[in-house]
């Protein structure tokens, strides 16, 4: 089955982040209304985060969590790390996220104070700084 | 050492428990946030004093466990002095943040140590994840601090900003990852030790991570966002931006190098360079301080990073690894301190919307920074520079070279061009007064000259003779408020000393120059007393210039000639900018003056050095036309006639004949150390005569149509270097003798009228000479100096200038230079007519009635001539006083041309005895006068317009003196061969980079849209390069 | 039009660089080296049976810190930017809004409790099951963006907003410090006792370190809120 | 040839003596010649005597301050001077004059010590035509040392020095060794600046002699003038000595030597008879144009 | 391979959601299908054996800045329409 073949051969989801940080950055370049552009760059930090865990998907294993559920019994720790899948990109896309979050909020936050100060909707009406 | 995470913990607790605190008060809150930062600042020092006293660098584990398990910290050198960079930076820039953290809420001093933590962080962390952290941390605070204080075009750059960061972290982010997957470790050191990442997947990952720093670096043409940043922001946040932040930066670029391959490298060179040359193109166009000094720093942290990239290619420099640490860390500093404290200086400026000048301490700070950052002696950036041209030079790389020394001039200019702005102000604006904020400025500039001292006696430069002109002017201007006299007392003991302690290591032809440099110095230095009053800043920088002409020739090493050149340079661009009207031509002094030094530069970097300037071939080509710049050759002269002109009437005459013999000085030490030949050979010769000819023709030509005195003595100075050059181009005993002969009158007569016009100019308080006459009266010392000066300088027997031009058609003759010959006769005859000009227009004519009262100059110029005077009439009646040594220092380096019988003194074709001449034509003087006297009946003096004329009586002096526009039929015949086409071609060329700027800057549109294409455009191409690499 | 196709080209070349990176890499047979050791060695270090949560709060514990500093600072950033003043709203009162009904404010009272339970439960429980300090925060915080939605006339009270946020900083910092004074170095959660693996007291501090995680971050993002609505002075 | 140097200054006095009434002898015959030939009478001979002596006996001078009376002490000076360091008669103790202190340069230099010294001196007395006068004699001077001094060149070189007597010495020995057969290019250019030099038409207008009183010496009476009338005498004296020395073979006795200089001057005068006067700024032209070419041809004839 | 189909055709449901946000002339609209791109990522993470990350996607980036997205909207007196109002009025805040 050439669709399965090709899945197999390929990450999907690093092929779906890729796709979705071009589609963010197309986003931040191609609108110039101040919220998209925050909205854009949100959906190329989820791109990102996606390339990021892409890296640790294994095939088959689960999540890295002792439970009974992977191991009978806790002291079989060898065993459960052989059905665990990679930790460390989880560990760095949990950073990722909330980051992303710490962002979003203060480029927000410029846009609304720009708004407030009377400012247009559109980044074009701040190119007084320029040459 | 400290463990960097007890400074971490301080810093977030103190973050975290700062709205606590605030209750007590926001003055407690600032202190604490001060404190922290002096907290981190003491770290960095005592790491450093760890280490620079034989330490072992350290690395921290966190959590209890090493890498690649956990993040470690890691403590060197390198991340030692940049925390201390950013602790001092961030202290100074929170220093002159306290106000504004004062009044606005308390986020700003929370995202202030958050920043600063950010970019410790960044330094210290050997963890590519923890170092996003980190990036991500100082950009938020950063982010948060744009905004701070509520300046509403900060809001609009900031929104800019956080496009490009998140686009910028995006790429990092990917670039992590993909490093973690293929070498499956986030430790740098782990990473860069193995070679999972030499594969192509590796090369791209590690592409991504190396675009993300590029891009954070501000490189052109992505960094429209930056320089908004730079301009709108708290000039304390552009400092932090452009000091610490690209000091983290780039050393976190520093930090992944060892991951980058060859064609990463080389991106890394091309596109700082790149980066390099048009910031400065574009900061050239600038006229807004705060943007102007955005584009110098994204131009200098290219030049950093492209000299970090170039040393890790291999190709660069003696030690790999130590080389690019001193280079590019000595520029980073410079920059960092240099610009730290002009961004605080220009941002208070601004703030104020002052338009005056600056009030002198703040301008002595920015003097020291401008003069910094752009790389002139002693600070950092003056070593690190030189280092980097000479390995530039060894390697071959001439076009990098060029580029460097190319931008480094195009950022003096508009550094310069701000700097004249501020010492001159705008007409009828009161000085700037910046208080306590000009406190961080100062410190800055402090430290710049500590460093750079300290980096430069403790290292290539340990003779403490070249550093005497910085400590006579460090003196001199401590003692400013002092009276003239006693700092113009202290400014001859000085050159006297120095000749003192100097004297025994010079050779002959260094002592022979040393009487003309320094005791012309010491002359003007007296001449300076002229007006009463401190005179600021005029003792100071004359006694420099003239100490620094000292230590030219004092000079051993390539190093030390070129610091002293430099020291020298600046100090006289400094003078002529002290003049009432030096502001532009002070500008076009230093342009020029340093594209000069930078030839030079090049040249001697790549050339040897024999105890004098060895560089045979064509580097020795480019130390000439380095010299021939300086010294105002014909086509490269359009800087002279107005920083002569417009500088101080001393200072102008210290120029023209003291300082203008330091290039001729030279040009003998270059033939001399090349076996008395020049590079190049007989052909260099031939054209350099030629170049002598042209630029003593056009001298003299110009000289004839200028109505300032001034002008007319600096064309004069033009025309008499040219003869000199001439002279010296023959390169036999004739030409030598006669090229020494001529600088030492040269001296001698230009002196004196320098001397009386400055007398004059005083009195009469004008330059324009036909706004005077009939001053003969008046002032009769002053006029017989003249008259002797220009009789001397027109060659007419019976002084020694005679002597000159009789040598000189010798030599030129001899030698089969008959054509110019030619020309030399035809320019010293049309000197007469700028003489004749000269004395005419001042001291005969009619007199002004305005002018009724004027008196003779004053003691402190009248002395000095009558000296000069003797000394002129004695060298006259004894030519032998003066060619015996000069016959002696020529020696017999070559073939005997000029033999001395007796007093007579004999060549191959003639002869001429100055004793017998000056004998029959006082001889025939005197009976001429005798007979006059015996004659004369009945003589009466009349009044004035007395005169025989056409049927009327003329009433006023303005139509009757016969001055202004004297040769205007001259003009009518050749002033085609005047019509400034140097001028024109240098403003062209500046009209031309202007352009280039013009189109460049065009990219700047100031929509944060088109910067992020602009981020994005420059990651594709960069990888597109890539591949091609 | 020049702009889109430059647009065009520049998400064309980027996509040309990316895309070859992410489609190449495949999918890798078995965790690394380095994964690996964090598997095998995680429950044994800390007695976490969550080895992200072991890896996110002690290993590289440090990037933790970090990550709570981004949201401190950006938070810090929000406050400064969205003061009542310099949003132009002076010292106007808030808008009134249709105040909600009597069976929505009832409903919402409950569920602020309960979510904010729920909250706490996540962060308590992250070295056990999937969650930690910054999902339980989150869930708090949009406790109380419920309790602000159902009343909006009300406010959060900053002073305990404030002395939760730095208090909870604080003590995590003190924390590190503890584990570098007790154990073996900065963040080391084995400053307490490990425990038995699975039970809610084990883990040494990951527990009580990913708490004040949880409410440090809950409060700030209730700052945030907070200041976007307008109510920050 | 030693001498003693009381011996050298009676020889130098009479020397003097015999070319000052030559110039002035010269001039008025000249004067009279030029009068013949435009159909006049003309003035007497002996008319430059009359003037110089009425010049000087006048009662009252007129002064405008001290360089106004040095002016004409430093022109008197200045021709009195550049005929001592010329050897007016090749082998001649007599007329030998100071020619040791120094060479042809020295004489080309020597000649602008008068100018100078006359320019100051009309300064001083504040008319602005002799300021005028000036400025257009200089710029003249200035273009007319350009032929001059190629043909001068063109003589060095071809003789291998500067020395005036050896330059006499080589030129012995009939019409074909002189100047003006061997490089009768560099004679031409000479005589074309020696016009400009001595200020006849067409190049007159420094002083312009037919109009107003215009030029250097219109202040100027008294026994002042007379001086300056004595210098007009001596100078063209030593100019016309030093062009016979360089381009026409020099002199061995007085007799060849006033036959030679009246040839030349003569020769001077009536080619210039026949031109209109230039304006300043052609003369400079002029000066610079053909008669430069010709000097440069001169030069390259000689160097070749 | 199951899970890899279901991971493919949730990651086109998220590309077209993220196309969608970046097209969608609503402001609003907008928001809520960037909410969809990280609640389908959410999805993804949890398939992929991420229930950590899956949560705190699903808590942050869905819920969260959903509600930040909106609150700054309304607090901008930003209208809906994405090109509306592009170079800015004179009103200052307040009414």
């Amino acid at each position: 089955m050439s669709l399965l073949e090709f899945v197999s051969r390929i990450n999907p989801v690093a092929a779906s982040g890729a796709v979705l940080v071009l589609v963010g950055v197309w986003g931040v370049l191609a609108r110039p209304n101040l919220f998209k552009i925050a909205i854009a760059t949100s959906v190329m930090e989820t791109g990102v985060n996606l390339v990021i865990l892409s890296t640790g998907y294994i095939r088959g294993r689960t999540a890295p969590i002792l439970d009974s559920a992977v191991a009978g019994t806790a002291t079989d720790a060898a065993g459960a790390a052989a059905r665990m899948t990679d930790p460390v990109p989880q560990a760095l896309v949990l950073t990722a996220i909330v980051i992303g979050l710490a962002v979003t909020a203060l480029q927000l936050s410029y846009a609304v104070r720009l708004r407030a100060a009377g400012g247009g909707s559109s980044i074009e009406s701040y190119g007084d700084e320029k040459w | 050492m400290v463990n960097p995470l007890w400074l971490f913990a301080l810093s977030l607790g103190a973050a975290f428990l700062l709205p606590l605190v605030d209750r007590l008060g926001r003055r407690i809150a600032l202190v604490l946030v001060h404190g922290v930062t002096a907290a981190w600042l003491a770290a960095g020092l005592s790491w450093l004093a760890v280490l620079l006293s034989g330490g072992e660098a350290a690395e921290f584990g966190t959590a209890g466990f090493r890498a690649p398990l956990a993040i470690v910290l890691r403590v060197g050198l390198a991340e030692a002095a940049g925390v201390t960079a950013i602790a001092l930076t961030g202290l100074l820039a929170a220093f002159s943040l306290t106000r504004s953290l004062r009044e606005a809420p308390l986020g700003g001093a929370m995202a202030l140590l958050m920043a600063l933590m950010g970019l410790s962080g960044i330094v210290l962390t050997r963890d590519l994840f923890n170092l996003f952290v980190f990036l991500e941390i100082s950009a938020i605070g950063t982010y948060g601090l744009l905004g701070f204080d509520d300046r509403k075009p900060a809001l609009r750059s900031a929104f800019k900003y956080m496009i490009a960061g998140g686009l910028a972290s995006s790429l990092y982010l990917i670039g992590v990852i993909y490093v973690y997957r293929l070498a499956d470790t986030l430790n740098l050191d782990i990473a860069a030790a193995g070679t999972a990442l030499s594969g192509p997947a590796g090369t791209a990952a590690v592409f991504f991570l190396l675009a993300a720093l590029l891009v954070e670096l501000k490189p052109f043409p992505a960094n429209g966002w930056a320089v908004d940043a730079y301009e709108t922001a708290h000039p304390g946040i552009s400092a932090i931006l452009s000091g610490a932040s690209a000091t983290a930066l780039l050393l976190a670029l520093w930090k992944i190098l060892p991951l980058l391959g060859p064609a990463h490298l080389s991106l890394v060179a091309g596109s700082g360079l790149a980066t390099f040359a048009a910031g400065n193109l574009v900061g050239a166009r600038q006229d807004r301080p705060l943007r102007m000094l955005g584009y110098s720093s994204v131009a200098q942290v290219g030049l950093v990073a492209a000299v970090a990239a170039l040393a890790r290619l291999g190709g660069l420099g003696d030690g790999g690894a130590d080389f690019a640490a001193a280079v590019a860390g000595g520029l980073l500093l410079n920059h960092l301190l240099a610009k730290t404290g002009l961004f605080l200086l220009a941002g208070a400026v601004e703030d104020d919307d002052a338009r005056g000048r600056l009030a002198p301490l703040s301008l002595a700070a920015a003097g020291v920074l401008s003069a910094a950052l752009v790389g002139l002696p002693p600070f950092p950036g003056f070593w690190a520079k030189w280092r980097l041209v000479r390995a530039l030079a060894d390697s071959g790389l001439w076009w990098i070279l060029a580029i460097v020394l190319g931008g480094s001039l195009l950022e003096a200019f508009y550094v310069f061009r701000w700097l004249g702005l501020r010492a001159k102000g705008e007409a009828g604006e009161a000085p700037v007064r910046l208080g306590i904020r000009s406190a961080g400025p100062v410190l800055a500039a402090l430290l710049l000259a500590a460093a750079g001292a300290l980096a430069g006696i403790r290292g290539p430069v340990p003779d403490l003779l070249l550093w005497a002109p910085w400590a006579a002017a460090a003196i001199l201007f401590l003692l400013d408020g002092t009276p003239g006299w006693l700092k113009g007392l202290l400014s001859v003991a000085a050159a006297a000393a120095f000749g003192a302690a100097a004297w025994d290591r010079l050779d002959g032809f260094r002592q022979f120059f040393a009487v003309m440099l320094l005791g012309g110095g010491a002359l003007f230095s007296i001449a300076a007393l002229r007006k009463g009053g401190p005179r600021r800043g005029l003792h100071p920088l004359l006694a420099a210039a003239t100490l620094a002409l000292g230590a030219i020739l004092v000079a051993r090493t390539p190093l030390e000639f070129f610091f002293a050149w430099e020291t020298m340079t600046a100090a006289s661009w400094l003078l002529v900018l002290r003049g009432r009207g030096g502001e532009k031509p002070a500008l076009s002094y230093i342009v020029f003056g340093l594209g000069g030094a930078f030839l030079l530069m090049a040249g001697l970097a790549a050339g040897g050095w024999d105890g004098g300037i060895a560089a045979a071939g064509w580097p020795g080509l480019l130390v000439l036309v380095g010299l021939l710049v300086k010294a105002g050759a014909l086509g490269v002269h359009v800087w002279l006639p107005g920083s002569y002109a417009e500088s101080d009437d001393e200072s102008s005459g210290f120029l023209s004949s003291a300082l203008s013999k330091a290039p001729i000085f030279a040009l003998f030490a270059l033939a001399l150390s090349l076996g008395a030949a020049l590079p190049g050979g007989p052909w260099t010769s031939r054209a350099l005569g030629w170049l002598g000819l042209a630029t003593a023709l056009g001298g003299a030509l110009y000289a004839v149509y200028q109505e300032d005195i001034k002008r007319t003595l600096a064309y004069s100075s033009l025309g008499q270097i040219g003869y000199i050059l001439l002279a010296f181009a023959a390169m036999d005993q004739a030409g030598w003798t006669t090229s020494l002969y001529l600088a030492l009158n040269h001296f001698l007569y230009k002196s004196m009228l320098f001397l009386a016009v400055a007398g004059v100019i005083q009195r009469t308080g004008t330059r324009n000479m036909y706004e005077m006459g009939g001053l003969i009266k008046k002032m009769p010392v002053s006029f017989l100096s003249v008259l002797m000066a220009i009789i001397a300088l027109s060659g007419v027997p019976p002084l020694s200038g005679f002597g000159g031009k009789w040598l000189l058609y010798s030599t030129l003759i001899g030698k089969g230079w008959y054509l110019e010959t030619a020309v030399a006769f035809f320019a010293s005859a049309v000197a007469f007519l700028y003489l004749y000009r000269l004395i005419h227009s001042i001291f005969l004519g009619q007199p002004k009635p305005s002018q009724a009262n004027v008196r003779e100059a004053p003691v402190a110029l009248v002395l000095p001539q009558l000296v000069l005077m003797a000394v002129l009439m004695a060298v006259s009646v004894f030519p032998r006083l003066m060619l015996d040594p000069i016959l002696a220092l020529v020696g017999d380096r070559f073939p005997a041309a000029f033999v001395f019988e007796g007093t007579r003194l004999r060549s191959a074709l003639g002869y001429w005895d100055g004793t017998l001449t000056m004998i029959v034509t006082g001889g025939v003087f005197a009976l001429c006068l005798v007979w006059m006297l015996a004659n004369l009946h009945n003589p009466q003096s009349v009044k004035q317009f007395n005169i025989v004329f056409a049927a009327e009586r003329p009433l006023r002096p303005e139509t009757t003196h016969y001055a202004w526009r004297f040769f205007e039929p001259y003009r009518k015949a050749l002033g085609f061969l005047t019509r400034e086409r140097a001028e024109r071609f240098w403003d062209a060329f500046g009209t031309g980079a202007a352009s280039v700027g013009g189109a460049l800057r065009r990219l700047y549109t100031g929509n944060g849209q088109t910067y992020a294409l602009h981020v994005v455009l420059y990651v594709a191409v960069l990888y597109l390069l890539l591949g091609v690499l | 039009m020049m702009r889109r196709v430059l647009v065009f080209l520049a998400v064309a070349g980027l996509a040309w660089a990316l895309l070859p990176l992410a489609l190449g890499s495949g999918v890798p047979e078995a965790p690394g080296a380095l994964a690996t050791a964090y598997l095998t060695d995680a429950p044994a270090d800390f007695g976490a049976a969550n080895i992200v949560t072991a890896i996110v709060v002690s290993y590289r514990g440090f990037d933790t810190l970090g990550e709570v500093a981004v949201l401190f600072a950006a938070t810090a950033g929000v406050g400064a930017l969205l003061t009542r003043k310099r949003l132009g709203l002076g010292d106007a009162e808030p808008e009134a809004k249709p105040a909600a009904t009597e069976i929505l404010v009832t409903a919402t009272g409950l569920l602020t409790g309960l979510l904010v339970m729920f909250g706490v439960y996540i962060f308590l429980h992250g070295h056990l099951t999937p969650g930690g300090g910054f999902q339980g925060g989150v869930v708090i915080a949009t406790a109380l963006l419920l309790g602000l939605l159902a009343r909006p006339e009300s406010h959060l009270s900053h002073g305990i907003l404030a002395a939760v946020e730095s208090l909870s900083g604080a003590a995590y910092v003190g924390m590190g410090l503890l584990g570098a004074f007790l154990a073996w170095g900065f963040l080391d959660p084995r400053a307490l006792p490990l425990g038995r693996i699975g039970s809610l007291v084990s883990a040494g501090s990951i527990p009580v370190i990913y708490s004040l995680i949880g409410l440090k971050v809950g409060a700030e993002l209730s700052g945030i809120l907070d200041a976007l609505k307008g109510d920050r002075e | 040839m030693e001498t003693g140097i009381l011996t050298r200054i009676g020889y130098a006095l009479v020397s003097l003596f015999v070319i000052t009434n030559y110039g002035l002898l010269l001039i008025g015959s000249m004067a009279r010649i030029s009068a013949k030939v435009q159909g006049r009478v003309g003035q007497p001979v002996w008319q430059p005597y009359i003037d110089i002596v009425k010049s000087t006996a006048k009662r009252n001078s007129i002064g405008h301050g001290i360089m106004f009376y040095l002016g004409p002490v430093f022109r008197l000076a200045g021709g009195v001077g550049t005929y001592m360091f010329i050897p007016a008669v090749y082998g001649s103790v007599l007329f030998r004059n100071f020619s040791d202190s120094g060479d042809l340069l020295l004489v080309m230099y020597f000649i602008f010590f008068g100018q100078l010294g006359m320019a100051l001196g009309a300064s001083e007395g504040g008319h602005p035509y002799s300021a005028i006068g000036v400025s257009r004699g200089l710029s003249q001077m200035t273009a007319f040392e350009v032929p001059f001094a190629l043909s001068v060149i063109a003589v060095a070189i071809q003789y291998r020095t500067l020395d005036i007597t050896a330059i006499v010495a080589a030129q012995q020995g009939g019409f074909w060794n002189w100047t003006v057969a061997t490089n009768p290019l560099a004679v031409v250019a000479a005589l074309i600046a020696f016009l400009g030099m001595s200020m006849h038409n067409p190049f007159s207008i420094v002083i312009a002699p037919q109009e107003i009183p215009i030029g250097p010496p219109t202040e100027y009476q008294s026994n002042l003038l007379g001086m300056l009338q004595t210098n007009r005498a001596i100078f063209n004296g030593a100019k016309l000595v030093l062009y016979m020395n360089l381009y026409f073979g020099g002199a061995t006795d007085i007799v060849t030597m006033v036959v030679k200089t009246f040839l030349i001057y003569f020769i001077n005068v009536f080619v210039g008879q026949a031109f209109p006067r230039f304006r300043v700024d052609q003369s400079i032209r002029f000066f610079l144009g053909v008669p430069t070419l010709i000097g440069i041809a001169s030069v390259i004839i000689a160097a070749i | 391979m199951l899970v890899d189909v279901a991971l493919l055709v949730s990651g086109i449901v998220m590309i077209a959601a993220g196309i969608g946000a970046v097209l969608a002339r609503s402001l609003l609209v907008s928001i809520l299908l960037s909410g969809g791109v990280s609640l389908a990522a959410s999805l993804v993470f949890l398939l992929m054996g991420a229930p950590d990350v899956a949560m705190t996607e699903a808590a942050i980036g869905s819920g969260l800045t959903t509600v930040v997205y909106l609150y700054a909207l309304a607090r901008a007196r930003q209208p809906d329409e994405e090109d509306s109002d592009p170079l800015g009025n004179s009103v200052k805040g307040g009414r």
